[in-house]
């Protein structure tokens, strides 16, 4: 990305804008005054190491979580504190950590809530075939109970409930979780697809820091509840702490020295 | 006396079971939560109605009585959960059971300065007429009570199974951040669902009045029973509320009839102890095992 | 001053009572299925007792009214039996409601020598037990009420099947004793059924089809309130009309007689006394206090406000008997010398050492348009 | 003499034949991986094997013994221990006290002497506490130790899985996607994890896992199912390089 | 405090972690030791009740707030225990053998119908044990030569070492037999959850398939912990005969049962601490209610009184506004207090602020 095009992103408004968020688990800080912008159009990927607190800034933009301080704007309206619903209807829709299917609803009936703020009872059967596409296996099992899906299937039920609102802004926490390296490369060319074709704005949260990465316009880097580093994909795929720390690309593979290394923080 | 009669009024008695059993079912439909002032909101309801329609009150038309402590037990479904449930709404199940022993306690206390603690019987246009058929006596009240739950199953079913905000009520109480991930107002769905079962609650009471005579104590161990009939049917399922009230009404008359004194009137619990030990999630269970 | 912090050291020992004040106690069932009589019962006796305190107490001491709710349970009847004598130290027990309730609470009682004045509830068992010197009760026991109701109705009607349905508690067990023995009294009678019931229960068709196929012609009810209008309108609508029904003391009460469509019509009841409602037609006093009540309350007065008022006018009558010298004794001396008459409830009240009974007449009614209206007075 | 055999396992659920006539035999002491496309039926596999689901047909043998009509309790018992795909810790309690219930199926005492607390029940506990002590050093757990597991992070609670079937001291230990939700740096320390559980603790691994390069950095052996049925075997190269898994699970990319 | 260096294993293993928490503990002790010199006789009586209804607390906590499976039906429990001492006193029987009779009796009755019981769960379970509850009612006026039918039975004073023991002759006495009763329950319930069987019953309330995993079987942890918390509301309802003297099938209603769980629910399901803290406000709160409503009474002029069930109502209303102040019951609050003294000046406002929380469905085990 150039430096002028950069120039020209700063000036636009962003689409989502989050600023100095705090957000607490009772006494526990999970977040440190986190501040992200996610311009209107973009992939942006959070990486970050477990309890970093990804999954907890995904939640607090949703609304699952009030914060206790900060804001987050959505295209210039302050949302901080609403509750999940209300911004669902505003565009945003959460592909959550672990799932969360409806365990006794149907494949079906689970896509069909995917749709509950829709009344457009064509374009929902459409987006619905377009799931079934997407997932073949969602159709052949469409009148199982979700609880009873195995892992990889609930995940796939779990992102093709989240297009089903036709959101503007995706959140998607770990969308590859438990996914065979086959679906982990679909996944992504579905998300590339909603972005290109759809326009989809994505905020993505990813283990797997390479796919994340190179599908990713921007990233930031999250440790213990603080933004450490961000930048363009690019950049990031060239820093030598991503490389080490995310991408398990450091030199060598000497077992004795790094069993015993500690992790890196930045503080 | 005829088996057939016995079954008749037994029959009559466990739609009054099955209409306060379909409050339970949903309400935990809905939420998962068990609403433990269900019989006493029944009670509410057949006061209101008594209010209404008695000559000594208001002497307000039948229907016009009955709707009227519908809409406002309605209401009262919808305030309470707005102001108090909503308060601890994401917390554990039994805080929620305690939390409507208490409210039963206290919809028990103003109904006994309201209404006070005589009891009170509703005057209903049908009052002791019966029609005969044959040997057979059915009291107008009783086919009114049938026509009334099985119509009122039967919408409450489809409405659950087929319509948008049906399963929407489903999904809020099966995972409730993903519910609201959906866009489902989790929230409002529960204040709406109380509503409801406060209208249920209402037409019961109304029901249970005209059949006998309500005074504020009623609603707890009527309310336990009917909560039994609930369990028989396996407590997610609206035919099975239905299903559960009638064998908890039939099995009295005929307990009350051919057991020992003293032994029948326990005959509903012993009936739904071996319902759950032979399906310990009721007839219609919507119990499953995890998959790990 | 000497003289006067004697005085008060004397009657410090009197417990509950002080110069300017009586505490007595109640336990009742404001909340349970008795709630029907416990309420009104207080509500009058509290009226009363406020009249006369604003009136400068009796002898200077305002009376106090402790009452306690048992919601018709036992535990919490002796729990508050407990509070009332060790808490609040009360002077004596009023108008407690319930047979096992007062029962439990007998023991306690007689080791603080505490009286019982007036119990709402009459079973045998309620002079016999503990510490007679200090029992009072309003009249003829259900056993005794209830035996001679039958006894009465047999003969009139000609009936030889007799049944019974009953709670399980002491007050049901006694009105069973006495259906029994109504029935080994009499050659002709039979006790062709009794059945025993929850107090919750609603549904009395079984029951009904069973005491109708055994050829009861007469039933005694020994139920709670709310119960016996379900029977007896349960009994109408299953056709079953060559049958009577008869409630003991504590059925008798005007809402059952007032259900609505007349399906309590024909119901029998014994009772120590007439009711209010039937009594006001001809009688003036009676008039006035049921109007006055009905604009206070709402209603009628029922059964149990009849009971709250002979209870409190007693209680009165012997604490102002018994003079300024307030104790124990004393009280129980002037509640054996208590005679005089309401003209409002008709009660003749006249005890003596051997009688503590307040009331001894007992007079059959029968429900006629809603009212309890007496068809005889029952003698020995 | 293998640890474990399966031989032609089945199970179905309705329709779904989630496990259609499976055999495999684990041998001491190797890594034995199982890979399949979404909805294979791995999981169910190790079900199976745990004895949660009753096959429909088929044999369980482990360590000389015919575990098919064994109760699930018993199996941990016999030195078999697993985690979950979807973690099933216990919320409510520590790091450690998840850690000595893994043990469980070692205990040594009985109610009446622990409700007395006798001596020999206080010895117990240091003997367990000892052990469990070695696996959080084992897997780097002290700094959680007291902590709740309601609190803890995805990854964390991984590992603390994978701690509590440790504690258990099995012979076999079924892995489901341990490294699934982890980050690169995470999954390498797995991959030396298992190593050494292989090595040092002289384990069996039975391992269902979607990171390919985990699966082949760690497995002696790699079976791939897919529809309940067995595709290929052989080591992880040669599973991956057969055109069928290729074409059902890995897809074009996934060679790297 | 919150930092206290862990030297040695035995510092979990300990019932106290250290001198401070163990001289908390003693100074407590010491005060209920000294408590007949403290309070009048009764309020020593009410003492003596919050101590037989811990025990009954306890005996649900076990099942309930640690085994996670809810029983609404344990007054039956206390009834059988109830009934069984008393008819064996009333035959001849010493106090202490009947005490233990109570609970053996309670425990294996308890056994022999936990297996069909327990296998419900939740909402299920807790209807099935009501049910249970209801039918001991009329089982209680059915076994007359046991319970004396409908009039129930009288307490024998209780004779030991040479003493009488009677509830209003030797309130004292009595209230040590039920805190010496009481302590050892609690010693032993201490022990149990800090040993392999309290682990299994902690492993079944979290994931029934995990524990099964871990070789817990699970039917019979159930089994034990059930039967175990039989026999402890069994001693408490023998306790609880010999506190009212007297008792019938209605000492032992279904309501009792909800009050029970009410008690633990409102005492913080899940801690032991919270069987204590429950009875202390089921017991007290009414009294306080009392207090209160006799203050009006007498100074306000207002007649509170006239209300029926004025009390009933009050208790309720508070039991629900402390519901919605703190859903995880008193404990929670003991816990907020002790987080707050121990991390004294560090106390940041809003840290107890409660967090958004969601249900997810409980019909899947
Ligand atoms: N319910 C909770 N109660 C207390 N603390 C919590 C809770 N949930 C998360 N935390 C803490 O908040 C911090 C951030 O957690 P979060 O789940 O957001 O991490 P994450 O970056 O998503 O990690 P992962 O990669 O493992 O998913 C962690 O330290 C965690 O321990
Ligand atoms: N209880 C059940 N009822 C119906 N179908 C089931 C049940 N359990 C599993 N299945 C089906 O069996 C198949 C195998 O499931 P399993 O969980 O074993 O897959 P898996 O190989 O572990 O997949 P993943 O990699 O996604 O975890 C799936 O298609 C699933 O839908
Ligand atoms: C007067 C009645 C209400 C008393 C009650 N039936 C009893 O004796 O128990
Ligand atoms: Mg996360
Ligand atoms: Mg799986």
């Amino acid at each position: 990305m150039s430096a002028l095009q950069k120039e020209t992103m700063n000036d636009a408004q962003p689409l989502l804008q989050v600023k100095n968020l705090e957000a607490f688990y009772g006494p526990v800080m999970a977040l440190r005054g986190v501040s992200i912008d996610v311009f209107e159009g973009k992939v942006v990927a959070i990486l970050g190491a477990n309890g970093a607190g990804k999954t907890t800034l995904m939640k607090t933009i949703s609304g699952a979580l009030a914060p206790r301080k900060g804001s987050i704007t959505l295209a210039g309206e302050a949302i901080q504190g609403r509750e999940p619903d209300a911004l669902v209807r505003q565009g945003i829709a959460h592909v959550p950590e672990g799932r969360e299917v409806f365990p006794f609803l149907t494949v079906e009936e689970n896509l069909a809530m995917g749709a509950y703020i829709r009344r457009d009872k064509a374009g929902i059967r459409q987006d619905m075939e377009m799931v079934y596409d997407y997932f073949p296996i969602l159709l052949e099992r469409r009148n199982q109970p979700a609880g009873t899906l195995s892992g990889g299937q609930q995940q796939m039920l779990a992102i093709g409930r989240g297009l089903m609102s036709r959101p503007s802004l995706m959140l998607l926490d770990e969308p590859s979780l438990g996914l065979s390296p086959l679906l982990v490369q679909e996944i992504f060319a579905i998300v590339r697809r909603l972005n290109k074709e759809q326009g989809v704005t994505l905020l993505l949260v990813e283990q797997n820091a390479q796919v994340a990465l190179n599908t990713a316009d921007h990233g930031y880097v999250l440790e213990t509840g603080r933004i450490v580093m961000d930048g363009s994909a690019e950049e990031l795929l060239a820093s030598d702490d991503i490389r080490e720390f995310y991408l398990g690309q450091s030199a060598g593979d000497d077992r004795p020295e790094k069993r015993w290394k500690r992790k890196k923080t930045w503080r | 006396m005829d088996i057939l009669q016995l079954l008749v009024s037994g029959i009559a008695n466990g739609c009054i079971y099955g209409l306060l059993a379909l409050g339970f079912v949903l309400i935990y439909k809905a939420s998962e939560a068990v609403n433990f002032a269900q019989g006493d909101m029944m009670m509410l309801g057949a006061f209101l109605g008594v209010t209404f329609i008695n000559t000594s009150y208001a002497d307000l038309p039948f229907l016009v009585g009955i709707t009227l402590a519908a809409l406002i037990l309605g209401l009262f479904g919808y305030l309470l959960d707005r102001f108090v449930l909503r308060a601890i709404f994401g917390q554990p199940q039994f805080a929620m059971v305690i939390l409507t022993i208490a409210l039963g306690f206290l919809i028990r206390f103003v109904a006994g300065v309201i209404w006070g603690h005589d009891p009170t019987s509703l005057e209903t246009p049908f009052i002791g007429l019966v029609w005969t058929v044959g040997e057979l006596i059915i009291p107008v009240v009783d086919a009114v009570i049938i026509i009334t739950t099985v119509a009122l199953t039967a919408i409450l079913y489809f409405f659950f199974a087929r319509t948008r905000l049906g399963v929407a009520m489903q999904a809020s109480s099966q995972n409730q951040m993903a519910a609201y991930y959906m866009g489902i107002p989790v929230k409002r769905i529960n204040a709406i669902v109380w509503a409801l079962s406060g209208v249920v609650a209402a037409i019961a009471g109304v029901m249970f009045a005209a059949k006998g005579a309500v005074e504020p104590s009623v609603g707890l161990l009527f309310g336990i029973k009917a909560f039994a009939a609930a369990v028989i049917g396996g407590l997610g399922s609206l035919p099975g509320a239905l299903l559960g009230g009638l064998l908890v009404g039939i099995v009295e008359p005929f307990a009350g009839r051919y057991l020992p004194s003293g032994v029948g009137q326990i005959a509903p619990y012993v009936l739904m102890l071996l319902v759950l030990i032979l399906r310990p999630g009721g007839l219609f269970a919507q119990i499953s095992q995890k998959k790990v | 001053s000497d003289n006067k912090e004697e005085e008060s050291a004397a009657a410090e020992s009197v417990r509950g009572v002080s110069d300017t004040e009586i505490k007595l106690g109640g336990m009742h069932d404001l909340s349970g299925v008795f709630a029907a009589f416990s309420s009104p019962a207080v509500q009058v006796a509290n009226d009363m007792f406020a009249e006369v305190n604003a009136e400068g107490g009796i002898h200077g001491r305002k009376i106090r009214y402790i009452v306690e709710d048992h919601a018709y349970q036992v535990p919490k009847a002796t729990q508050a039996t407990n509070k009332l004598i060790s808490r609040d130290e009360i002077f004596a027990m009023v108008m407690s409601l319930g047979t096992p309730h007062n029962l439990a609470a007998f023991p306690l009682m007689d080791r603080n020598n505490v009286p019982s004045i007036l119990p709402l509830a009459l079973s045998r068992q309620m002079e016999e037990e503990g510490d007679f010197s200090h029992r009072f009760v309003f009249g003829p026991s259900y056993h005794e009420g209830v035996l001679k109701g039958v006894n009465w109705m047999t003969d009139e009607y000609g009936i030889e099947k007799i049944c019974v349905m009953y709670i399980p508690s002491d007050f049901g067990e006694e009105v069973n004793q006495a259906i029994t023995d109504a029935a080994a009294g009499q050659e002709t009678l039979t006790l062709a059924e009794s059945t025993s019931h929850r107090p919750d229960e609603s549904d009395f068709t079984g029951t009904l089809a069973r005491l109708k196929d055994a050829g009861c012609q007469l039933v005694a009810v020994a139920l709670p309130v709310r119960p016996i209008i379900s029977v007896v309108a349960t009994a109408k609508e299953m056709g079953w009309d060559d049958v009577k029904f008869v409630l003991s003391q504590a059925g008798f009460h005007s809402a059952v007689a007032a259900a609505p469509g007349g399906v309590t019509e024909g119901l029998y009841g014994v009772s120590p006394w007439q009711d209010i409602v039937s009594r006001m037609k001809d009688v003036p006093e009676a008039k006035q206090w049921a109007d006055e009540y009905q604009t206070q309350y709402g209603s009628v007065p029922s059964g149990g406000a009849v009971l709250g008022r002979v209870g409190a006018m007693v209680t009165i009558e012997a604490l102002r008997e018994a003079g300024p010298d307030l104790t124990t004794d004393s009280f129980l001396a002037a509640m054996e010398s208590l005679d005089f008459s309401d003209p409002v409830t008709g009660v003749d009240i006249k005890m003596s050492a051997t009688n503590h009974r307040a009331g001894n007449d007992m007079i059959l009614s029968k429900v006629t348009d809603g009212v309890w209206e007496p068809v005889v007075t029952l003698e020995d | 003499m293998s640890l474990l055999q399966v031989k032609d396992l089945s199970i179905s659920f309705g329709g779904v034949k989630a496990v259609d006539g499976v055999s495999f035999t684990v041998e001491p002491g190797e890594v034995f991986t199982l890979v399949g496309p979404n909805g294979a039926g791995k999981s169910t596999i190790f079900n199976l094997i745990s004895r949660l689901y009753e096959p429909s047909a088929g044999q369980i043998v482990f360590d000389g013994q015919d575990i098919t009509g064994l109760p699930a309790h018993k199996v941990a018992g016999l030195g078999i221990a697993r985690t979950f795909q979807n973690i099933e810790l216990f919320d409510h309690s520590s790091v450690l006290q998840n850690l000595l219930i893994g043990r469980h199926c070692r205990r040594n005492t009985r109610w009446f002497e622990e409700l007395l607390f006798l001596p020999k029940v206080r010895r117990s506990e240091r003997q367990h506490r000892l052990l469990v002590e070695e696996v959080i050093d084992f897997l780097d757990l002290a700094a959680y130790r007291d902590k709740l597991i309601a609190g803890l992070p995805y990854g964390v609670r991984k590992v603390v899985e994978i701690a509590r079937a440790l504690s258990s001291e099995p012979k076999l230990i079924l892995l489901d996607e341990p490294a699934s939700g982890l980050s690169v740096e995470e999954t390498q320390n797995m991959a030396w994890w298992i190593e050494d559980m292989q090595k040092d603790l002289g384990l069996t691994v039975l391992m269902v896992e979607h990171d390919m390069s985990l699966v082949s950095r760690v497995s002696n052996r790699v079976l791939a199912v897919s529809e309940g049925r067995p595709l290929a075997m052989g080591t992880a190269a040669e599973v991956q390089a057969d055109p069928k898994v290729i074409e059902a699970y890995l897809g074009t990319e996934a060679t790297s | 405090m919150s930092n206290r260096f862990k030297s040695r294993y035995d510092d979990d293993i300990n019932l106290f972690e250290g001198r401070w928490h163990l001289a908390q503990y003693a100074i407590l002790m010491a005060l209920l030791v000294a408590a007949p010199w403290l309070l009048g006789t009764y309020y020593l009586g009410e003492l003596t009740a919050v101590l037989v209804w811990s025990l009954a607390g306890l005996g649900l906590m076990l099942i309930s707030g640690h085994t996670g499976q809810v029983s609404l039906g344990h007054a039956a429990f206390m009834a059988i225990g109830a009934f069984t001492n008393l008819a064996l006193m009333l035959r001849g029987w010493h106090f202490l053998p009947a005490l233990l009779a109570s609970a053996v009796t309670s425990g294996v009755i308890g056994a022999i119908i936990s297996r069909p019981i327990l296998r419900m769960s939740g909402i299920y379970l807790a209807i099935a044990t009501l049910a249970l509850s209801i039918i001991i009612e009329d089982v209680a006026i059915i076994a007359e030569p046991i319970t004396g039918g409908v009039a129930g039975v009288f307490a024998p004073p209780i004779a030991l070492f040479g003493m009488e023991i009677d509830r209003y002759a030797t309130p004292e006495a009595f209230y040590y037999l039920c805190l010496a009763v009481l302590v050892l329950v609690t010693l032993g319930y201490l022990n149990l959850l800090r040993s392999a069987s309290g682990r299994s019953f902690l492993a079944v309330r979290d994931s029934e398939v995990s524990a099964r995993a871990l070789g817990v079987n699970v039917a019979r942890a159930k089994t034990l912990s059930f039967s175990l918390s039989c026999a402890i509301t069994g001693l408490a309802g023998a306790l609880y005969a010999h506190l009212a003297q007297a008792v019938n099938y209605e000492s032992f209603l279904v309501l009792i049962s909800i009050t029970l769980l009410l008690q633990v629910v409102i005492g913080g399901l899940g801690s032991v601490h919270g069987a204590f803290f429950g009875a202390i406000v089921v017991v007290l709160l009414p009294q306080l209610i009392a207090i209160a409503r006799d203050f009006f009474d007498n100074a306000a002029g207002i007649k509170i009184a006239a209300y029926p069930g004025m009390d009933t109502a009050l208790f309720a209303l508070l039991i629900l506004l402390m519901v919605i102040y703190e859903p995880r019951g008193l404990y929670g609050v003991w816990f907020k207090v002790r987080t707050w003294l121990q991390l004294f000046p560090l106390y940041r406002k809003g840290m107890f602020r409660r967090t958004r929380t969601y249900l997810k469905t409980e019909r899947q085990r």
